[in-house]
């Protein structure tokens, strides 16, 4: 059962070039803020490592950080330029019951991330719904598509807070 | 000289009678035997995750109760207790104990309806309404005391929304005695049923590595072997009062972690809940119940993860909150959704009619799947 | 073979076993009932249909604010001062004429949280649940007592006080 | 015996012959069919605590009348890829399947359709016909869940016609003659004559044949629900994998057929094992005609017990089909190629060797 501050330790030493950011002063759960390259070798040890075995992932969620500067576009609703995206993993080790919470940041233009499916398989559908929710492109996932949305919606990614309904969907309208 | 079969491509679904909701397979099939099953889902999606950007947190309350609609309680305590975290408030002791009865007792009907189901797909029609006809009288229970059957919205931030019925006590007990011999009988009539044993044993065998590696939770982990429950090991609200095993599969019928397994930790889940509903009626302390929830709720800025033990596996709200009165992001990880996901390991090299079996044992809500 | 012996032994003795349970439950009496000659007494906190008692009713918007699928319409218009609207059951005084009051039954989700924020009470769920329609804006209920000619002459009214008040101010600067 | 007064009756051969195969059907399977669909209903609403249908008539009896005249005015949709000629013919093949086997089964001493020698001979043969009709509505419906539910079912036909064929090969050892007449012959009045009970002399020989004959009433009883596809081995309709298999294309009449010769096959089956086991027509205790001596009195009496024993094998069958969940199509094949047969042949064995005594 190790505390965020030894696992902390734990990853900073081992991944010397990697500069972490690690949060313990926020409400409710410290964490460490890992460059979107690098993250599937930082899970790739957390899981392998004998006295961390992180084995399972417990929740991926993509948030949407709306931080960068708003513009009115044609229609006069607003566009976000800039900005980032945040993915949080929850990472637990059934055998040691230990926890840890990881943040990767993507800008919001063009997000893309290294996938972690090769690591837990538990993430292949997470990162669907991440991809599809909100854009973020995962290299080297198995099958990148579209998981909850109808497969050809091709109007964004609805869960981004700028995100406006289209009129109409193959002939049907869309705000009922 | 090896039969060259042309491969098939059977879809089942999304309207198919035993698919558990609107799920669509796509199985690839060479004669009998399967060789990839693509679960395809999002018929039944419906935006929970952006409803709650835009609702209060009282509001939003409702919306959890349809995400997984057979577990309705479940899914609101989830919710609850990460917005009782971020506002760091403490709920009077009764409210803990009415609670933790109706979580319970909303798990028995779960359970009640994945076994009633899954008989029904292996060909038992009758054990379905067994269970159906116990589970009316846990809905009407839920009824005397908040009005509504299926969707409550009950439990509420900081207490709950009545108090508990007068005569709700005395039903309870009326509804354990009866349910006892009850489920004996259907252990009779289903669980030691040669034919079922037959259909169910050594189907979808899922080993305990693959089953942590793709983040199974709940009872189908539980059958692979892995004594882990969130409510002994992550121990929230007062669980820790009441003593209660956790059951495990252990291969009585074939290996471990095959469908009679999953099937059978259920069964015994159910008795395991209702030594809880024992206890806790029990020791059930007087109090107010709607005295402590707050008026205006907006809670400090920052994030919380709050997991349950859903009826269907671990249930967990990522909740951040910007200081408004509505959550900048609520993300859930829902249960059937990651257990959807084994379904394809468990299919391979099995027949079509084992499919049915094995998603039975799965046991999704496509509500929850979907979100 | 003591394998083969087994099986067939065991499927005899289950199969036999689960017929006597059934056997038992041919004599046993059914639980259902006859639904539209018989009907099932309900709880009395029972959710079912909305009612909205409307000389009760402050136009306060309360339940509207409160409800999640934001099925209530309310519109007032404030009294002129000389009207009076007289009181609510509890006392208070009734400032807003209520022009219209609808609910929505097709998009309310009977989830009950209207009924607690309203200060008169004047909300409150019924045992009606058989109110199904064949068109869906049967479903929107309006619950307002003014007639139409009342509504317009309530807004008329009020816009004239309000030019009213708009020129006399101007004549004072 | 029928055939005969009609013949004397009205002298041409061909009326006489028409009428008596009418004569099963007309007086017989239809109120039969009517009744056994309610009894279906009612006893599995029983079984699972609720009460059937009760909204047509008085207590629901009226119910199956409902449903013959809600399919008559049903479409008969045959979609355009059918192919046409096939799809009409199967119903009614499956139909004379089973409605022929009624020729020759004994309801009482006189009515019986026609005494044949061969009587059970013909009727594994006919019933073979049920196989035909069933691939042929397979085939005709022209879609991807019928043709995989009429493959198996013909499969698990076959493969249970062979364990049937043993268990009365064994009957037929005994009583030496494969007219069913005979084989009621034999079981004269009184329970204990029943084949079930070793037959009518009383000697070491009838006490020996008791357990195996218990054997071969079970592997018998097993098998026929198999042909009948009853649940545990109602594959062919298994709803929830291949959705009603191959009369998924059927409506109206034409399923009403389908539906009508499954319930004549039940009952043919049911009245094949009453006859070969439990003493066809014969009152297990004496008739009431022999007390009060009223001649005429016998045959209905015999009628009436023909009939309270067949309907009480549906019943079984029935009463099976709300208990036990269904078999997989590889776990069919086994229970049949691994185990009735070989219980059926060594059974066979034993009863030969007995019956040489």
């Amino acid at each position: 059962m190790k505390s965020f501050e030894e696992i902390s330790k734990l990853l900073i030493n081992q991944f010397p070039s990697i500069n972490f950011e690690i949060k313990s002063d926020v409400k409710f759960e410290p964490y460490i803020i890992v460059p979107p390259n690098q993250i599937d070798n930082v899970c790739l040890f957390l899981r392998d490592n004998i006295d961390l075995q992180f084995d399972s992932l417990v929740n991926l969620s993509a948030v949407d950080d709306f931080n960068g500067e708003k513009t009115k576009d044609e229609q006069g609703n607003d566009i976000m330029k800039g900005g980032t995206l945040s993915l949080y993993y929850h990472l637990e080790s059934i055998k040691y019951r230990h926890k840890i919470l990881l943040r990767v940041l993507t800008d919001r233009d063009n997000p893309s991330v290294l996938s972690v499916t090769s690591v837990w398989n538990s993430a292949n559908w997470h990162e669907r719904e991440a991809f599809d929710l909100f854009g973020i492109n995962f290299i080297n996932h198995p099958d990148l598509r579209r998981i909850l949305m109808p497969y050809d919606w091709e109007f964004g990614h609805p869960l981004r807070k700028d995100y406006q309904n289209p009129e109409f969907y193959q002939g049907m309208k869309v705000p009922y | 000289m090896s039969v060259r079969t042309e491969e098939m491509v059977l879809n089942m679904g999304p309207q198919h009678p035993s698919t558990h909701g609107v799920l669509r397979l796509e199985l690839t099939l060479e004669g009998e035997i399967i060789t990839k099953v693509v679960p395809h889902i999002g018929y039944l999606h419906r935006c929970f995750e952006k409803h709650c950007e835009v609702m209060t947190y009282p509001q939003i309350i409702p919306y959890t109760d349809r995400m997984d609609y057979l577990a309705a309680m479940c899914n609101e305590l989830g919710f609850v207790i990460g917005v009782e975290k971020l506002l760091a408030i403490q709920v009077p002791e009764r409210v803990e104990y009415i609670r933790v009865i109706m979580a319970e007792l909303q798990r028995i009907a779960s359970h009640l309806v994945a076994i009633g189901t899954y008989g029904a797909d292996i060909g038992a029609f009758t054990p379905f309404l067994y269970c159906f006809r116990d589970r009316e009288k846990i809905l009407n229970l839920f009824e005397i005391t908040c009005g509504a059957r299926l969707l409550y919205n009950y439990i509420w931030i900081g207490g709950l929304s009545h108090d508990l019925h007068p005569d709700f006590i005395r039903l309870t007990k009326e509804f354990i005695r009866e349910f006892k011999p009850n489920l004996r009988e259907l252990n009779n009539l289903l669980t030691y049923n040669k034919i079922f044993i037959d259909r169910t044993a050594n189907i979808g065998i899922l080993p305990l590595e693959t089953a942590i590696n793709y983040g199974v939770t709940g009872p189908m982990l539980r059958a692979s072997g892995l004594r882990w429950d969130l409510r002994k090991d992550d121990s929230y609200s007062i669980y820790n009062k009441f003593d209660f095993e956790i059951p495990i599969g252990e291969g009585k019928m074939g290996t471990i972690g095959d469908s009679w397994d999953r099937y059978f930790v259920r069964v015994r889940e159910m008795e395991e809940s209702i030594k809880i509903i024992e206890q806790a009626i029990e020791q059930i302390p007087d109090g107010d119940v709607t005295a402590g929830i707050p008026k205006r709720i907006k809670p400090v800025v920052g994030h919380i993860y709050s997991r349950v033990e859903n009826p269907r596996g671990e249930l967990g709200y990522f909740i951040i909150s910007d200081g408004s009165a509505t959550p900048f992001r609520v993300k859930v990880r829902a249960p059937s959704f990651v257990n959807l996901q084994v379904l394809d390991v468990l299919c391979r090299g099995h027949m079509v009619a084992d499919v049915i079996a094995i998603l039975g044992s799965v046991d999704i809500v496509l509500g929850e799947v979907d979100r | 073979m003591a394998e083969y012996i087994k099986n067939i032994y065991s499927a005899l003795i289950t199969i036999l076993v689960g017929m006597k349970v059934t056997l038992r439950h041919l004599f046993i009496p059914s639980v259902t009932i006859q639904y539209p000659d018989v009907k099932i007494p309900l709880p009395e906190r029972e959710r079912n249909r909305l009612y909205v008692n409307m000389d009760d009713c402050i136009g306060c918007d309360q339940c509207a604010r409160a409800c999640p699928v934001n099925c209530i319409e309310i519109e007032t218009v404030k009294a002129l001062p000389g009207e009076d609207l007289g009181k609510t059951s509890n006392g208070k005084k009734k400032a807003l004429w209520v022009t219209k009051f609808t609910i929505d039954f097709a998009k309310c989700c009977y989830c009950q949280l209207c009924v607690f924020p309203c200060p008169t009470d004047c909300i409150y769920m019924t045992y009606v649940y058989e109110f199904s329609e064949y068109d869906r804006n049967n479903l929107i209920y309006d619950f307002a007592t003014l007639t139409k000619e009342e509504r317009e002459e309530k807004k008329e009214n009020y816009r004239r006080f309000i030019e009213q008040k708009e020129k006399s101010k101007s004549e004072k600067e | 015996m029928i055939y005969d007064f009609f013949y004397n009756l009205t002298g041409s051969a061909l009326f006489s012959g028409l009428f008596v195969a009418i004569m099963p059907l007309l007086t017989f399977i239809l109120p039969f069919a009517l009744f056994a669909v309610l009894l279906e209903r009612k006893v599995a609403g029983h079984i699972q605590d609720r009460l059937g249908p009760m909204r047509v008539g008085y207590h629901g009896l009226l119910q199956t009348v409902a449903d013959i005249i809600k399919l008559i005015q049903k479409e008969d949709i045959i979609a355009r890829e059918n192919d046409k000629l096939l799809f009409n013919i199967a119903p009614v093949l499956t139909f004379v399947g089973s409605y022929a086997a009624f020729a020759v089964i004994p309801f009482s001493s006189i009515f019986l359709g026609a005494n044949l020698d061969l009587a059970i001979f013909y009727i594994i043969a006919v019933t073979g016909l049920v196989v035909v009709g069933i691939l042929m509505a397979g085939w005709a419906s022209n879609n991807k869940y019928s043709l995989l539910g009429a493959m198996r079912s013909a499969a698990q036909i076959v493969s249970y016609e062979i364990p049937t064929i043993i268990v009365i090969l064994s009957i037929v050892m005994i009583t030496g003659s494969m007219s069913l007449m005979t084989f009621s012959e034999n079981q004269t009045q009184y329970f204990w004559n029943w084949y079930i009970f070793g037959g009518p002399e009383f000697n070491l020989k009838k006490f020996l044949l008791i357990p195996f004959m218990f054997v071969g009433l079970i592997v018998i009883y097993i098998s026929t629900l198999a042909e009948v596809n009853r649940t545990p081995f109602d594959i062919p309709e298994a709803e929830s994998e291949l959705v009603s298999g191959y009369h998924t294309e059927y409506s109206g009449m034409k399923f009403a057929i389908f539906f009508l010769a499954e319930y004549a096959n039940m009952f043919a089956v049911s009245a094949l094992i009453a006859t070969m086991f439990f003493g066809g027509y014969h009152s297990p205790f004496g008739y009431l005609g022999n007390l009060l001596n009223i001649p005429w009195m016998i045959p209905v009496e015999q009628f009436f017990w023909f009939i309270s024993k067949g309907i009480f094998f549906v019943f079984v069958q029935m009463w099976l089909r709300w208990t036990l969940p269904r078999l997989r199509v590889d776990q069919l094949m086994t229970v049949s190629w691994k185990y009735l047969i070989p219980i059926s042949f060594v059974n066979l064995l034993i009863v030969g060797i007995i019956s040489l005594i």
